[in-house]
């Protein structure tokens, strides 16, 4: 993506005032973080070209990217299985770009900036779990969903894609921006009772 | 035996042990005139009408369970005739009138109670549509009012005026609308026409249409060979199953409506209201219990039973409509089969089968059509020939294009 | 005695910790660990309610969830909670209870004398009366029934409290908490599987916490407070308590409710009320336990008449005791239980009455040696007394009746298996004479059935068949279970020899308490035709209450097939459906109220509209900026107004991102779309954008928007906002479900792209200043209808499209989403000094009606590209979505509604939507309805009133004059028929 | 309902759109014959039993699916990607 002149507003602005909320005694049972500054790329493959992408895609974050739902790369730079021969590249960090990814994929993968488009949360804390649950519904446990592992399902009504990325466990969710306000009143709503921390 | 208050009384001194059965329990005869398949609303009104309008008794009504053991006897009792296209205002108007003179017709209190129906909007888009449909209404000589947010206001206080997602902007009100007693519908219309000779045959499933030179001319049932001049079919949600015995194959779906009763409380609600901006309606039972309903699960099903997400989503769209009802306890859900259309509109017509008559598609309205589906179903059979209430109802009009589809939602039946 | 009814000693309650609460007014203390139920009979009430059609005062029946009679307004104001069960509400400091269903007061009902007359009042009378005059059933006679039934009364106001939803897995979901569910819990969670074990109680155990036997040598109640502690110290297992699993659904999901804070007077700050729980469980193991069933005989609903089981959980578990005089009425071996346990506690035993001529002599044990007179082959046949129990009648095996004085009574009529949660997905339980009683039919898959709720009436048996299901539900996931050996418990004895009803009695013989149906209105029902045990339960009303029939069912229909001599098993039950228990509405909703009711898509440049004062509506999920008041301006047709002219003479800038937008790639796009839309795509030059209709299959009009072609193998869609989810889906199912073999992908875009409309003949000087200066945005090298990608502002990326919804010079802009406020700004900037101003949602509006563009009013689903003036597009070349079924007879019929526009004749009346055109002098019939008006706007540029309408036979209508009648708002307005396009019909001012 | 999605793993049904009956759906005719698509678009078996039909996973990887599922008890024996291709694009 070509460099901006001018400022990127992220979708959590103006709502998730860091700090403290909801109980306030002890330790917080939810930390929250917001990503601010990432690209992000949706892949899919052309027709019969699903190997060729996943293997551009491998050395890329230098990790095997299966056709499947499933999250890799431990760096600035992880790709998410999103359906057959789909994925979505995020790369994180101040002034990140995936162009030198996009022009590999050329004539392989049709390739959409996405990164515009989405919000990116850490949810962390030994609460993560019970908060979450109140709107996904796939099974979070630590020893079935593991990481690696990532899905696309929903929250309170929200499409969102949620991978863990730590044993902390921590929860990377990429949601949709138009709807962070909603998502964000569930979210608190949900953690509230066992305090949530603001990053 | 009439009804009455002296009966009740005179039966309540001799301690009620002079009444009769409200309808008997006959043997199959080998033929009859005309067999109905079906004792819902629609299969005993057809039964009642044709003894009653054309003087054929020689009728019976068959039954694979119980009477009102299908959709009469668990829909949400809604009546009322706010329809937009031409031939539905029509019809449902017919039976509007139909309901207002029924208890007296056919003496039996159904608890018709036109206590209105009140269509909410929340945007100017729902309101200009609801708007065509008032004043479509009143071409047809029926009642219907426009209401607005204030109006709404003064009718139901309890409504979220506050801090709604979709706040109301006002109604769509039919006065004459309301909700009817629903099993009492049955019951009444097969004491009518039991006491004027037709066989009701409960327990006697329908398992195939015999067609002898191309007509059809009478039901295999779980107790024997039933011979028919003439068969109805009015099986509601099982439309299909009962057609594809006389190998056609129909333009509707089986889907689930599910429904829904609180505990009884003392009065809180007069009118039915329904939201506009989420699928659910309310109105409360004489005995209190809210009842209330929603969307259609969506997907094919003949198992009287859905699933959890449109139970959510009901009660989910009634606290944003009404949140003081939140500590109140829903009692019982379940389910219905409906007969829905590919245009959401009913089929009431000859079939290409002589001898074989339709009254199908009545999806999750026909409750309120009981009446008037009856009453034409039975002009249709006794003279071979639709009533020009019904003459829009075809079979054919969907191959024709001449669709009568209110919702202007396609064939998609989950989307009517 | 500590107080009334309380016993010095014993029970599972907390004496140090004493708990004050009210009813009716009265304060009242009871102790932690007591539910309302115990406390109020510790307070000496035994009359708690009234029943719904006869207004009797009625006590307490049971001790558990199964309570018809008990029922009462819990708290007050917008938390007020009516029916509420006083059994299984757990005892909090400031709760406050109320009678309900009586008036003026609990002692004192008018609506009593309904049981006065009840011989009139029988089953169904309401359908034989009421009936003349018509005219007063709304106004007077439905009213007053409205009136006498119902029950409580709900809160007037917003319920206060939140609710929230959760999910759990597991392996092993065990459904019930006593010895049975337990023993399943801990032998499969001890295997290592997951485990939930979830009870309504707030102690687990069951009715070990309600009886006196012994597990390995110790109190049953201590054996489950150890096995509970171990169950919750064991990170695979979830502990449950206060949930009720309340239903089964498809794919083994469960749906329970958690009533986290029902036991506090307010629940703490951010913590729920309740929590709704989905449980997806790969196996489940039922051990709900059983219901007790009353006895059916005259007066039996006196208050102080209760279960047996319910005395004795009374007694033991809550160390209150119903009377000071217990008589026990029983036909089978475990209501004497109650006797014995009662007499334990000290509480006089009157009599033993059992029907069974044969009931075993050791039985009465104990009892014998304290002179307690035993009835064998005896029945009772009355209770005295009106508003609490005073005496019962016994008619002994030699047929003689005597009067037995006492102030409460223990019946039991057998127990029940609680199978509802068995019949969720349509099973039915069978009939099993030797209990008798119904038992397990067809399971729901992965559901398995242990203990009483499998009719194994017994401790040994049910902590065996606990152990025996715990443990093949792990070896089901390959686990092996502990053997750890069975607790040492014994069977008790549990013989019972039904008996439905005692007739001889005066009075009536209740069957369903709270809905006052008695044996009678069963044989009236009977005799009356309604003879299914459905048309019986209709007729009747039995087992409808809140209570769905729990202790009334079984007696209701074995009495039924009595009537019609049949077996009961052919006769068989009603279908048990969800809830197991009522649920809170709130519950249900969960989170999704008020605000929350929907999420709510906020547009990229809706910081930008808010800080130029918008105004927003609802517009689907999306909150839209409608106009942007100005300081004086006195409604919203005179800013939009405004806005419209500033557009027309200078320059606005409107927020179009809603769009859907769909990025279609690959050698086959043009294919795809070719085949989608009814005009072509795949001749569109690159750097083009192209106008296009889609028609559903069915052939009516399905969607329209603009789609260009940025790359020979690359096209960006838009759809109409309303639409934009329904088309992706409807392209991804032509793509994957017709054409699979085409080379396409496609992506929604919607979200990533912030998208404005600058609109005006200034727009292209306005852009031009932020528009880098590489791209040439002049009429010649970027004219109408031109797509391409370009930089603004340095070197951020844009899309421009030289399209126009307004009518006038008009782009769109398309920026990356975190950008679009400050390019919205940057360009409001730009355009200062050229005028530019904001336009919202209606001045949009207006300037496409004027333009005679079709949006949503007119795309309804109920017309056709034809009808809407754009046949032309439908391509006659190549094969399209819609083709063949556009050309039915009826479809292309010339009487038709065709778009046209209207005009009223005199100029400033205003016109609304939804108005039906009649003809001038015609009766305003159905018969003369040719059409309506789809939408109106007060057109600035023309200064009057103009509309859209679609009208019987279109375009050949132009120039003639109809009626525009509006009869719900009273207006009948003369108006001329012309062409839709209002302003500029040529087109001149697109092009500038 | 719980839906094996073959790329999501198994899921509830709110998480999915249905449209019907997969065999009439997918069966577009071509040409002209006007009775031919009366049949496709309106015509109905509307089975009581094992009944092939389409499934969107809209809240997950967007895959249109072809579920095979007995009316009468919801019961589901077989999901699979209505597009033959579906896995890795495979074709
Ligand atoms: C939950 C729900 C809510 C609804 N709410 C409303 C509402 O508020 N207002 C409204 O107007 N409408 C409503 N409806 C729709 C309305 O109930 C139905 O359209 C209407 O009852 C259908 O007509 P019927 O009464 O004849 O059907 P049914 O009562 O279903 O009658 C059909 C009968 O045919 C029998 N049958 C089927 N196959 C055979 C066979 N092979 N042999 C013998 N007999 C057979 C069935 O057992 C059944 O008794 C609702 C429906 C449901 C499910
Ligand atoms: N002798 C007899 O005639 C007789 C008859 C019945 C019971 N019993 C005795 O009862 C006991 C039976 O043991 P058991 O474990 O089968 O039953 P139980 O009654 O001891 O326990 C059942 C538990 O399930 C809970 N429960 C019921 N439905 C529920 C639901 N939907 N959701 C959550 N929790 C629910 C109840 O709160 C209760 O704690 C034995 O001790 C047996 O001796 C004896
Ligand atoms: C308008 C209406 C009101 C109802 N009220 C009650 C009620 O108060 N109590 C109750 O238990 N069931 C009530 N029901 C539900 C019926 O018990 C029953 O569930 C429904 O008729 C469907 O039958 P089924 O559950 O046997 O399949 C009501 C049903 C309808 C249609
Ligand atoms: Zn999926």
């Amino acid at each position: 993506m070509a460099d901006r002149k001018i400022a990127s507003r992220s979708a959590l602005a103006g709502l998730a005032k860091s700090g403290a909320l909801g109980v306030s005694k002890g330790v917080p049972g939810v930390r929250i973080r917001e990503i601010t500054d990432f690209a992000a790329i949706g892949i899919i493959a052309r027709r019969g070209r699903a190997a060729e992408v996943a293997a551009i895609l491998s050395r890329h974050v230098g990790s095997p990217v299966v056709d499947a739902a499933k999250r890799a790369g431990a760096g600035a730079v992880s790709i998410t299985g999103t359906a057959p021969g789909q994925w979505l590249a995020i790369s994180r960090g101040p002034g990140t770009s995936l162009d030198e990814l996009r022009t590999e994929l050329a004539g392989l993968a049709a390739v959409t900036d996405q990164g515009d488009g989405r919000l990116i949360i850490e949810v962390t804390g030994p609460r993560a779990r019970d908060a979450l649950a109140k709107g996904v519904a796939i099974d979070l446990d630590a020893g079935v969903f593991k990481v690696g592992d990532a899905a696309q399902t929903s929250a309170a009504h929200i499409g969102l894609q949620i991978a863990p990325i730590d044993e902390a466990p921590t929860f990377e969710i990429i949601s949709a921006r138009s709807t962070a306000a909603s998502f964000w009143s569930w979210l608190e709503s949900s953690a509230a009772e066992y305090g949530i921390d603001v990053a | 035996m009439k009804y009455s208050i002296f009966s009740v009384l005179r039966e309540g001194l001799r301690g009620g042990k002079g009444w009769t059965p409200a309808w008997r329990e006959p043997e199959p005869k080998p033929h009859y005139d005309i067999v109905i398949v079906g004792g819902g609303g629609h299969g005993l009104a057809t039964a009642y009408y044709l003894a009653k309008e054309h003087g054929l008794t020689n009728v019976a009504v068959v039954e694979k369970g119980y009477i009102g053991s299908g959709n009469v006897g668990r829909n949400t009792t809604i009546i009322r005739s706010n329809y937009l296209l031409p031939y539905n205002t029509h019809f449902y108007e017919w039976s509007m009138k139909l309901w207002e003179g029924l208890e007296q017709d056919f003496n039996y209190n159904a608890m018709v109670s036109q206590r209105g129906v009140l269509n909410l909007y929340h945007s100017d888009a729902q309101r200009d549509a609801y708007v065509r449909r008032g004043n479509a209404m009143r071409l047809a000589g029926v009642d219907a009012e426009l209401i607005d947010a204030d109006g709404v206001r003064a009718m139901a206080p309890f409504l979220d005026f506050e801090n709604a997602r979709f706040p109301i902007h006002g109604g769509l009100l039919q006065r004459r609308g309301g909700t009817a007693r629903h099993d009492a519908v049955a019951w009444g219309y097969a004491r009518g026409a039991d006491s004027r000779g037709v066989d009701i045959l409960q327990n006697t499933e329908v398992t195939g249409i015999r067609i002898e030179a191309g007509r059809a001319v009478g039901v295999e049932t779980t107790r024997g060979f039933i011979r028919a001049g003439k068969i109805g079919l009015a099986c509601a949600g099982n439309s299909s199953r009962v057609a594809a015995m006389a190998g056609l194959r129909l333009p509707i779906e089986s889907h689930v409506l599910q429904a829904f009763v609180s505990e009884g409380i003392k009065p809180v609600i007069d009118q039915v209201i329904t939201f506009g901006a989420g699928h659910f309606y309310i109105s409360q039972s004489d005995k209190g219990g809210l009842v209330f309903g929603g969307d259609i699960d969506g997907y094919n099903s003949y198992a009287q039973r859905g699933n959890l997400y449109i139970i959510e989503d009901v009660h989910e769209a009634g606290m944003a409509l009404w949140p003081a009802i939140g500590r109140l306890r829903t009692l019982r859900h379940w389910g219905g089969i409906m007969d829905m259309s590919m245009d959401g509109s009913p089929i009431i017509d000859k079939s290409p089968i002589d001898g074989l008559y339709l009254n199908c598609g009545w999806c999750y309205g026909g409750f309120k059509a009981t009446p008037a589906s009856g009453w034409c179903f039975a002009h249709t059979i006794a003279r071979d020939a639709p009533h020009a209430l019904n003459a829009g109802f075809r079979l054919d009009r969907f191959a024709s294009g001449r669709l009568i589809d209110e919702k202007g939602a396609g064939a998609q039946p989950n989307l009517h | 005695m500590s107080s009334a009814g309380r016993l010095p000693t014993g029970g599972r309650i907390d004496r140090a910790r004493p708990i004050k609460f009210s009813f009716d007014g009265r304060s009242m203390s009871g102790f932690a660990g007591d539910t309302l139920a115990s406390a109020l009979i510790a307070n000496g009430v035994s009359l708690v309610g009234r029943s719904f059609k006869y207004h009797r005062p009625r006590g307490i029946l049971s001790a558990g969830s199964e309570e018809p009679n008990a029922l009462v307004e819990m708290r007050a104001g917008a938390r007020r909670e009516p029916n509420t069960r006083a059994t299984s509400v757990e005892l909090f400091d400031g709760l406050q209870a109320q009678s309900q269903n009586r008036w003026p007061s609990l002692g004192f009902d008018i609506l009593a004398l309904n049981g006065l007359v009840g011989g009139f009042l029988s089953a169904g009378f309401y359908y034989k009366t009421f009936m003349w005059p018509a005219a007063f059933w709304e106004k007077v006679y439905e009213p007053l029934i409205r009136r006498a039934a119902g029950l409580g009364r709900s809160a007037g106001a917003e319920d206060p409290d939140h609710y929230e939803k959760s999910h759990a897995h597991c392996d092993v979901l065990v459904i019930g908490g006593g010895p049975a569910g337990l023993m399943a819990a801990l032998t499969a969670a001890r295997s290592g599987a997951r485990v939930i074990l979830a009870d309504e109680d707030f102690l687990p155990g069951g009715r070990l916490n309600a009886e006196r036997q012994e597990i390995d040598g110790a109190a049953g109640s201590i054996w489950a407070a150890t096995v509970a502690a171990e169950l919750s110290s064991m990170p695979n297992v979830r502990l449950m308590r206060r949930t009720t699993v309340f239903g089964v659904y498809d794919g083994s999901t469960y749906a329970a409710l958690e009533r986290v804070n029902d036991h506090v007077a307010v629940p703490p700050p951010f913590q729920p009320r309740q929590r709704m729980w989905r449980i997806y469980a790969r196996r489940s193991i039922l051990a709900a336990g059983a219901l007790e069933r009353p006895l059916v005989f005259a007066n039996n609903d006196r208050p102080g008449v209760m279960l047996a089981g319910a005395v004795r959980s009374y007694i033991n578990r809550f160390a209150v005791t119903p009377g000071q005089r217990l008589a026990v009425f029983t036909c089978c071996d475990d209501g004497w239980q109650a006797a014995i346990d009662a007499a334990a506690a000290g509480i006089s035993i009157e009599a033993v009455i059992d029907s069974r001529a044969e009931a075993s002599p050791a039985l009465g044990g104990e009892l014998g040696k304290r002179d307690v007179r035993i009835f064998r082959g005896a029945e009772v046949i009355r209770a005295v007394g009106s508003r609490g129990l005073q005496a019962i009648e016994v008619r002994d095996a030699s047929g003689r009746i005597s009067s037995i004085l006492c102030d409460a009574l223990a019946m039991s009529g057998g127990w029940s298996p609680i199978t509802h949660l068995t019949s969720h997905l349509g099973g039915r339980p069978v009939w099993n004479e030797s209990l008798p009683a119904f038992v397990p039919g067809t399971l729901p898959s992965g559901m398995s059935v242990v203990g009483a709720a499998n009719g194994a009436m017994a401790l040994a048996r049910s902590l065996a068949g606990g152990r025996d299901a715990g443990a093949s539900a792990a070896r089901d996931f390959g686990r092996s279970a502990s053997d750890a050996p069975l607790p040492k418990a014994d069977d008790e004895p549990a013989t019972v020899r039904a008996l439905w009803h005692v007739s001889g009695g005066r009075g009536p013989a209740f069957v369903d308490f709270q809905n006052d149906v008695t044996a009678k209105d069963v044989g009236l029902a009977s005799r009356e035709g309604y003879r299914s045990v459905e048309l019986l339960k209709r007729y009747t009303t039995l087992g409808m209450a809140t209570d769905q029939g729990k202790t009334s069912n079984v007696n209701g229909l074995a009495i039924l097939a009595s009537e019609l001599a049949q077996p009961i098993a052919t006769v068989g039950t009603t279908l048990n459906r969800p809830p197991f228990t009522p649920v809170s509405i709130g519950a249900l909703a969960g989170h999704h109220r008020g605000k929350d009711f929907r999420a709510t898509r906020l547009s990229p440049l809706h910081e930008w509209a808010k800080t130029h004062g918008a105004v927003f509506i609802e517009s689907g999920a999306w909150l839209r900026a409608s106009w942007f008041p100005r300081p004086g301006e006195k409604d919203w047709l005179e800013s939009a107004s405004r806005e419209v002219r500033a557009v027309r003479s200078a320059v606005g800038l409107t927020d179009v991102s809603t769009l859907g937008k769909i990025d279609i790639q690959g050698p086959d796009a043009g294919t795809l779309l070719d085949r989608v839309y009814c005009n072509t795509f795949s001749t569109l030059a690159v750097g083009k954008a192209r106008y296009g209709v889609m028609l559903r299959e069915d052939g009516f009009v399905m969607d329209d928007g603009t789609t260009s072609r940025l790359a020979t193998d690359h096209f960006v869609m838009t759809t109409t906002t309303a639409n934009a989810v329904g088309i992706m889906r409807h392209l991804e199912f032509c793509h994957q479900g017709l054409w699979p073999g085409l080379d396409v992908q496609m992506t929604s875009i919607s979200e990533q792209w912030a998208q404005m409309a600058i609109a005006g003949p200034k727009s292209r000087e306005t852009l031009a200043r932020i528009v880098d200066r590489q791209h040439d945005i002049s009429d010649a090298a970027f004219p109408y209808l031109t797509a391409r990608e370009i930089t603004i502002l340095g070197g951020t990326r844009a899309r421009l499209f030289r399209i126009s919804y307004s009518g006038e010079l008009a782009y769109e802009l398309a920026v990356p989403a975190g950008v679009g406020n400050a390019v919205a700004a940057a360009i409001m900037e730009a355009g200062t000094d050229l005028g530019i101003q904001p336009y919202g949602l209606e001045a949009m509006g207006i300037m496409r009606i004027e333009k005679g563009h079709v949006a949503g009013s007119e795309i309804n689903g109920q017309t056709t590209a034809r009808d809407l003036g754009l046949g032309k597009m439908m391509s006659k070349k190549k094969d399209y979505i819609g083709r063949v079924l556009a050309e039915r007879p009826a479809l292309a019929a010339p009487d038709r509604w065709g778009l046209v526009g209207l005009k009223p004749v005199d100029w400033t009346t205003r016109i609304r939507a939804g108005a039906h055109l009649i003809p001038i002098g015609a009766a305003t019939t159905t018969a003369n309805d040719l059409g309506y008006v789809t939408s109106v706007a007060f057109s600035p540029s023309l200064e009057r009133w103009i509309g859209l309408g679609l009208i019987s036979g279109g375009a050949s209508k132009h120039g003639t004059r109809v009626r525009l009648v509006d009869l719900l708002r009273g207006s009948d307005i003369e108006a001329e028929v012309c062409d839709p396009v209002f302003y500029d019909p040529k087109g001149e001012r697109l092009h500038g | 309902m719980r839906i094996r999605c073959p790329y999501c793993g198994e899921r509830s049904n709110d998480e999915f759109y249905v449209l019907g009956d997969a065999d009439a759906l997918t069966a577009r005719p071509s040409g002209e014959n006007a009775e031919a698509f009366h049949e496709y678009v309106y015509q109905r078996t509307n089975l009581a039993g094992l009944h092939r039909e389409l499934w969107y996973h809209s809240n997950g990887c967007r895959r249109w699916l072809v579920v095979t599922r007995d009316t009468r008890t919801h019961e589901i024996s077989d999901v699979t990607y209505a597009s033959k291709r579906g896995e890795g694009e495979a074709a």
